[in-house]
């Protein structure tokens, strides 16, 4: 007891890491461990990410909690981090080759495939969509448009009218989405990569006159479910942040105190619509963390 | 070359354009081109829809971007906007949230961000940090506080009588657009007809002689500042109001397109000359330009290529038209 | 400054020299003493080489800057820049140009990009923070276009390795940073060029007057500050392992921040080589030190900006005790 | 383009034209045959015939405007010529930049200072000739520092040269500029007011210089406003106007009141001294003011009286003036306006009716981007109000009476004030405290580098100043300058006040004793 650990999430901007974060704390808590945030200061700063990484390895924390910004750039650092001694778990986004305790997260392609479907049969198989991407390069983003695009070729009758990258923000959905709405007179619906830029997209929609436009979305953030509750979005792939926090926390405490895990956690996501939302509507601090074997199973 | 002892034989030149109004008859030429080819191109370009979307994100630059060109004809730089905005725009959310007053939320916006300008203000007058590393300075601190601030959440969800100064109509013309027109106005108003305004070319083109000439330099600054901040305010009121939400990560992505506005707009970075006006045009090309890639199907990959092409070429023109008067 | 330093060394007394030194290295000193405290770990070997890094890459693109700013100019388009020098090394060597092809392409672009700022700054009189600001877009947007915002990876790791080398314990890139130092030190101070870039941001006429082609030296100074940023990205990609079309956007403005930091000043033609690598030590060390005593990533961020305005309140401080003394 | 390029047979083309007025005998060692310059809307020069001898000093005269500069610029190859030839020691030269006038050994004290502020001493001296201490392309400092003290020396003076320019005063930076023209051993030395910035002493040893030079067989170019020196040094006086030359003479052919004639184009009465007034209730009275630099100052001036502030360059005369109107901050003391205390802020001085005319009108006076309009009612644009606000129309007026008031030769107060020539400009800056409506005028060499018709127009305002009841305060190193304009004066010396000299004791003699150290 008493392990300090190093947990990193890429920026202070995005709720869904603000989840991840209070997953971490709950748990690190209810198993006597001490939590230190590294967020870059810069947001999905990728040298900013590197150099965080590299000064952990000075404090010797007894466990790093880490997501790649960008997992090309990191795994060099990461594997001198791990090579000297300390122990790495790798969570959220996955971060390429290397001996890690455990990767726990969720399946990106598999969400960005459902909630495509999801949408798809909603529109009853044919219409237009528009694809908003999420920051190039990442993990997440790279996944979850292989899922969409995966689902699209099962659908002939759905038609891409085009794929533009939103950087998983929301003042960037906001405008590319006008910037397409002047385009295409008829949008029936919009796949996006985040909670952020689908709310920034269904904004532009309903300023427009169009809130019938059905959005669709990954994450699961309050603010999001909120608007599936409302009707602003259709639905949300659960991608939880929460669940991802407590559950690498209490692996990674365990594998370090010595228990046998789970090397791969893939945690199922739900898609959240109207009917089921309740569950995602309470606030980070106010949830519990799910117990690791529930998703590890043993 | 600058000029050395300078002319006397008074000899009348032709009647000749000031350069300011050259710069404005080119930008509106510039703009004029742009539309009449993409109207030909594009059948969605001309349609009231379109180019209403096109002023109302034209609108929000500007705004951003008017306190900017005040402090930037002054001869100073103010790098802190885009945070600031970000700052005013947690805080006066929450204050909304708290208060469920959206009067709450605007004095809550337009304090902060005259704050954060006095703060600038006294850093350059008093403490004599050069602008850029004084806003730059504060970028990082308002910023910061903005994130320990709102620790990671998002404040949305307001009222429709707050909303409305984002996504709201009226007359058919989006509000943020009324915004701009009333508020470049006023600044137009304020740099041609008040005191003030003439001062601040003054101190722009000599601070040392704006000094003996009995204009209190350090003042005016601060208050230009606090102007800065008060619009970066406004701005960020528009954009909460237009988002439905605020997050600690709005303002910043907004400056360097703030500063290419002013500057696409014909205001010189030396001081001295510039106007509102001018930064209204900056605005409108560069939201035109991206508006018109996506018409014409141009991938976003090229939209930051094009701005800064369209960036050299206005300095660039601007140097063809007064080739030899400037430094 | 240098110069002057020593010469006060020798001939002035204590209180003139102290005079000299600018207030980033009371707050550098004041920051290693309270770091040390916090976790002396932070004094530690590894600690060490992890702030040569960090400041390496920073200080290639701030040394080649303070040059810039003591000409009153300033450059913005060094971190897209080095992004975008980044990208063209990394597409060629995947395109199986080899090493030394895929360099020279980018000293190309380096070229390129430096004589487009230097020209029309130096030349025909525009703007620097403008022009550079357009080119900043131009170099950011190519790379974009050039990667489809894809970044790259895969090429050799022969860079990876050069990267993380080290001679006689020294990491390699900060040898590489304290000779590109050596370099340009002995350039400015000890040059006909050094000279003229003093006299340019000082009074580019009289240079002109002097006989020198003042323009040329003016674009000159450009041009060796975009060459410089096309050589560091070799050390970008060493670090990242691939490359990003704007990792670096962004770091323009920390670099000015470093070149002020350490006392040169916009104008006049008035500042020092050797403050900005205080400068940039002060910016990494800060960085480094909060997150060895793992500071909360938003009281970081406000830290940063501390550290941007109080470093020059010392200076003002200092320049008004000694007035009001004198 | 010099149309002045050898010809293909590289001997010199057949003469077009001679100079006119000179009948000297001696090969000339420089001849400037016709030269010609525009400005857009400027014709600068137009067919400047020159000849320049060996061991001669030659003057150029002329009003502010003339092409003295002009000529100078051409002849070291800042400017090219539209038209003209150039011939050195009979051969045609051209002279396409500032290089090719090094060449033949032109140097050049510029009008303008060209120092650059954070090279030190040394590295100003030899800006552009580093060469001659590189090895290798690496400069040898030692070696430059011991021959910039040597070229100080010559002049008397022991510089630190390690010094940044930016930290020497005025007159050291003008001693500098000296040292690096006469660093280049030219056989042509060029220089354009030299002593407009520094003391009666250093122009004393400036003198001397040129008159060993002048044995060395240096040829001498020599650009003054002040007229007792080009009687003093002058052997040849070249008159010029309107950017040709009218008149040029030996020098014991000519009287000064020639010179001046045929510089204004008419004959001026000789300066008589201002007659004395009334003098009114006191308007300002500084008690023991003491400042970072500045000690026990105390003084007085009454409505209607001129009164001069003496001493040497760098005796603070300047700062007695920015203390009293706000611009530098004080220790102690009272300052007084009619009696009563006012904040000293340089906003409020203006608003209580102090005006201060900076002794650099274009770093401190003029916005040099701006028109003339919005200079000249600077100080004033919290009076021009209609119905609350600013009113263009009213600026308009002020500025049109300005114009006429102060015959300042613009088309009009839309004209760019760069473009006005130095005598234009400073009346520009008078002109923007006439429109504040000013009372106490504090005037700081008022007449630099003004030509001698500008000059006795800003005595006749002064005069007309002090007549409508205004109190004046005038520095000028130019003690006759001073003795013709004051009713009395306080002499300075090492930032305090050291004497006071009535109207009947002021005279250069009794100036220079108490401002000179004994
Ligand atoms: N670079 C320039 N551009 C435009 N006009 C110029 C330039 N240089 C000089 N002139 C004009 O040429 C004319 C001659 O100026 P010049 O500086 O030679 O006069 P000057 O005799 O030296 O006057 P002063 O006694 O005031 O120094 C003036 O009308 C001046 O305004
Ligand atoms: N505007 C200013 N700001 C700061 N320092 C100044 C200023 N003007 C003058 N000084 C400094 O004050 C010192 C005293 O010079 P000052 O100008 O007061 O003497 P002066 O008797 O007025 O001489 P001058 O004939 O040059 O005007 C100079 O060395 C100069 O460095
Ligand atoms: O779900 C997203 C996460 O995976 C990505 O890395 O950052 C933004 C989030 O919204
Ligand atoms: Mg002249
Ligand atoms: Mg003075």
């Amino acid at each position: 007891a008493g392990e300090v650990i190093a947990a990193f999430t890429k920026n202070q901007v995005d709720p869904h890491f603000e989840g991840v974060r209070a997953g971490v704390e709950q748990m690190a808590k209810k198993m006597n461990a001490t939590i230190r945030q590294y967020v870059p200061t810069k947001p999905n700063n990728i040298t900013e990410g590197m150099s965080q990484l590299e000064d952990v390895g000075v404090t010797r924390p007894n466990l790093v909690l880490f997501m790649p910004i960008d997992p090309k750039a990191q795994l060099p650092t990461i594997k001198r981090l791990i090579e000297s001694g300390t122990p790495v778990l790798n969570y959220n986004d996955k971060a390429g080759d290397a001996p890690y305790l455990a990767f726990v997260g969720q399946d990106d392609y598999k969400l960005g495939y459902d909630i495509a479907k999801m949408l798809f049969d909603h529109l009853g198989g044919k219409g237009n969509v528009v694809i908003l991407e999420g920051i190039k390069g990442s993990n997440t983003g790279d996944e979850r448009k292989r899922g969409f695009d995966a689902a699209l070729k099962e659908y002939p009758n759905i038609k891409l009218l085009a794929s533009q990258p939103a950087n998983f923000q929301r003042l960037l959905g906001l405008q590319v989405m006008e910037n397409l709405i002047q385009q295409h007179s008829e949008i029936n619906g919009v796949i996006a990569a985040a909670d952020a830029s689908a709310l920034g997209a269904a904004e532009a929609l309903k300023a427009a006159g169009r809130g019938n436009v059905a959005v669709v979305s990954i994450n699961g953030v309050p603010e999001a479910v909120e608007a599936v509750k409302n009707g602003g979005l259709l639905a949300i792939a659960e991608f939880n942040g929460f669940k991802i926090g407590c559950v690498a926390t209490e692996i990674g405490l365990k594998a370090i105190r010595g228990e046998a895990m789970p090397k791969r956690v893939v945690i199922p996501g739900a898609i959240i619509t109207k009917a089921n939302h309740s569950e995602w509507l309470v606030p980070f601090q106010q949830r519990t963390c799910p117990a690791a074997a529930d998703y590890a199973g043993h | 070359m600058t000029t050395m002892d300078s002319p006397a034989p008074v000899i009348r030149r032709p009647q000749q354009l000031a350069p300011g109004t050259v710069a404005v008859v080119v930008r509106l030429g510039l703009i004029a081109c742009i539309a009449v080819l993409l109207s030909s191109l594009s059948p969605t370009f001309a349609t009231t829809d379109n180019l209403l979307n096109i002023l109302r994100q034209a609108s929000l630059l500007f705004l951003v971007a008017s306190g900017l060109t005040l402090v930037i004809i002054a001869g100073g730089l103010d790098l802190s906007i885009g945070a600031n905005l970000t700052l005013c725009a947690c805080l006066s959310a929450a204050a909304i949230k708290a208060t469920s007053q959206p009067t709450a939320g605007i004095a809550v916006a337009l304090g902060c961000g005259v704050l954060v300008g006095l703060t600038n203000g006294v850093l350059i007058n008093r403490v004599k940090i050069p602008p850029f590393l004084a806003t730059f300075g504060m970028l990082w601190v308002a910023q910061g506080i903005a994130y320990w601030f709102m620790a990671g959440q998002v404040v949305y969800g307001f009222s429709p009588a707050f909303r409305f100064f984002g996504s709201g109509f009226w007359l058919g013309v989006p509000v943020p657009i009324w915004v701009m027109l009333v508020t470049g106005a006023c600044g137009v108003i304020f740099l041609s007809r008040t005191t003030i305004g003439r001062e601040v070319y003054l101190m722009g083109a000599n601070e040392a002689a704006a000094v003996l000439s009995g204009i209190p330099v350090a003042r005016r600054r601060t208050l230009l500042y606090m102007v800065s901040g008060l619009m970066a305010g406004l701005a960020a009121l528009i954009y909460v109001a237009r988002l439905n939400a605020a997050e600690p990560g709005i303002g910043e992505p907004l400056l360097l397109p703030a500063i290419a506005a002013v500057l696409v707009g014909g205001t010189s970075l030396f001081g001295g000359s510039g106007g509102l006006f001018r930064t209204l045009l900056g605005a409108t090309i560069l939201t035109l330009i991206v508006n018109a890639l996506n018409l014409l199907n141009v991938s976003a990959t090229w939209h930051p290529f094009v701005t800064g092409a369209i960036v050299v070429l206005a300095v660039l023109a601007d140097a063809a038209v007064n080739r030899g008067a400037r430094r | 400054m240098t110069d002057q330093i020593v010469h006060a060394a020798l001939t002035a007394p204590a209180a003139a020299l102290l005079r000299r030194i600018p207030g980033v290295t009371f707050i550098l000193v004041g920051m290693i003493v309270v770091f040390a405290i916090g976790n002396p770990r932070f004094l530690s070997a590894v600690n060490f080489t992890n702030i040569g890094l960090q400041s390496s890459l920073l200080l290639m693109l701030a040394l080649p800057m303070t040059l810039i700013i003591l000409t009153a100019g300033l450059d913005l388009s060094v971190g897209a820049l080095l992004g975008l020098c980044g990208v063209v090394i990394a597409e060629l060597l995947v395109a199986g140009w080899g090493l030394p092809a895929s360099v020279a392409a980018a000293m190309l672009v380096g070229l390129v990009a430096g004589a487009v700022n230097g020209v029309l700054v130096g030349y025909l009189g525009l703007p620097a923070f403008v022009v550079t600001l357009g080119t900043m877009g131009l170099c950011e947007g190519l790379s974009l276009v050039i990667t489809n915002g894809d970044p790259i990876g895969g090429f050799t790791p022969a860079l990876e390795n050069f990267y993380r080398s080290t001679v006689f314990a020294v990491p390699t890139p900060v040898l590489v940073a304290a000779l590109v130092y050596g370099l340009l030190s002995l350039l400015l101070y000890r040059t006909r060029f050094g000279n003229y870039v003093f006299a340019i941001g000082g009074n580019k006429d009289a240079l002109h007057l002097a006989g020198i082609n003042a323009n040329l030296v003016h674009t000159g100074v450009y041009l060796l500050c975009s060459l410089t940023v096309a050589l560091s990205a070799l050390l970008l990609l060493g670090r990242t392992n691939s490359a990003h079309p704007s990792v670096a956007v962004g770091m323009e403005f920390e670099a000015i921040a470093a070149v002020v930091l350490g006392g040169t000043s916009f104008e006049k033609g008035q500042g020092w080589l050797f403050g900005t690598v205080l400068g940039v030590l002060a910016i990494s060390v800060l960085r480094n030190g909060l997150n060895v005593l793992s500071v909360e990533p938003s009281l970081q961020v406000v830290c940063v900006g501390l550290l941007l305005i109080t470093a020059l309140l010392i200076d003002r401080n200092r320049k008004q005790a000694s007035q009001n003394g004198a | 383009m010099l149309a002045n390029r050898e010809s293909p047979d590289g001997g010199p083309e057949t003469m077009a034209v001679r100079p006119g007025r000179d009948q000297g005998t001696a090969e000339p060692l420089l001849r400037l045959i016709d030269i010609s310059k525009s400005f857009p809307g400027v014709h600068a020069l137009r067919g400047v015939s020159l000849e320049i001898h060996a061991g001669e000093v030659h003057v150029i005269l002329g009003q502010n405007g003339a092409g003295k500069s002009s000529l100078i610029k051409v002849l070291c190859g800042a400017y090219l010529a539209d038209d003209g030839v150039i011939e050195h020691k009979g051969r045609r030269i051209a002279i396409q930049g500032p290089a090719d006038a090094n060449g033949i050994g032109v140097g050049v004290i510029f009008q303008e200072f060209s120092l650059a502020p954070y090279l030190d001493i040394a590295q100003n001296i030899f800006l552009g000739r580093e060469r001659a201490f590189a090895k290798a392309g690496i400069i040898d400092k030692a070696a430059m520092h011991a021959a910039a003290r040597d070229v100080l020396a010559q002049l008397g003076l022991n510089y630190d040269t390690w010094t940044f320019a930016a930290d020497l005063g005025v007159a050291q930076q003008q001693m500098v500029e000296i040292a690096k023209a006469l660093s280049q051993n030219s056989s042509i030395l060029v220089m354009d007011e030299p002593t407009a910035a520094i003391s009666e002493r250093e122009s004393e040893r400036l003198f001397e210089v040129i008159a060993r030079l002048k044995q060395r067989g240096v040829a001498i170019v020599y650009i003054s406003h002040r007229m007792r020196e080009v009687v003093a040094l002058g052997d040849r006086i070249t008159v010029m106007r309107d950017g040709a030359v009218v008149a040029s003479y030996r020098r014991d052919e000519v009287s000064p009141d020639e010179m001046v004639g045929a510089m204004i184009g008419r004959s001026l009465a000789g300066l008589k001294r201002r007659e004395a007034l009334a003098a009114g209730a006191p308007v300002l009275t500084v008690t023991n003011l003491q400042t970072a630099k500045l000690t026990d100052i105390s003084l007085e001036i009454r409505a209607g009286e001129v009164v001069g502030l003496a001493g040497l360059v760098g005796s603070g005369r300047t700062e007695v003036v920015r203390a009293i109107f706000g611009a530098d901050p004080l220790r102690t003391g009272v300052i007084r306006l009619d009696g009563a205390d006012f904040a000293q802020r340089p906003d409020r001085s203006t608003r209580a009716g102090l005006a201060l005319l900076p002794e650099d009108r274009k770093r401190e006076g003029l916005a040099l981007p701006l028109a003339v309009g919005e200079n000249a009612t600077a100080a004033a644009l919290w009076r021009l109000f209609r119905r609350g606000w600013f009113a263009p129309s009213v600026a308009e007026k002020v500025c049109r009476n300005l114009i006429t008031r102060l015959n300042i030769a613009t088309p009009g107060p839309a004209q760019f004030v760069r473009n006005l020539s130095g005598g234009n400009q400073q009346k520009v800056v008078l002109g923007k405290w006439l429109a504040a409506g000013s009372r106490l005028f504090m005037l700081d060499e008022p007449t630099r580098g003004v030509d001698i018709g500008a000059k006795t127009e800003i005595y006749r305002l002064i005069d007309d100043l002090a007549k409508d009841g205004a109190a004046v305060l005038v520095i000028s190193s130019e003690l006759p300058e001073l003795i013709h304009l004051c009713d009395r004066a306080y002499v300075m010396r090492d930032y305090r006040i050291v004497g006071h000299l009535g109207r009947n004791e002021l005279s250069e003699k009794a100036i220079l004793d108490l401002a000179v150290h004994q």
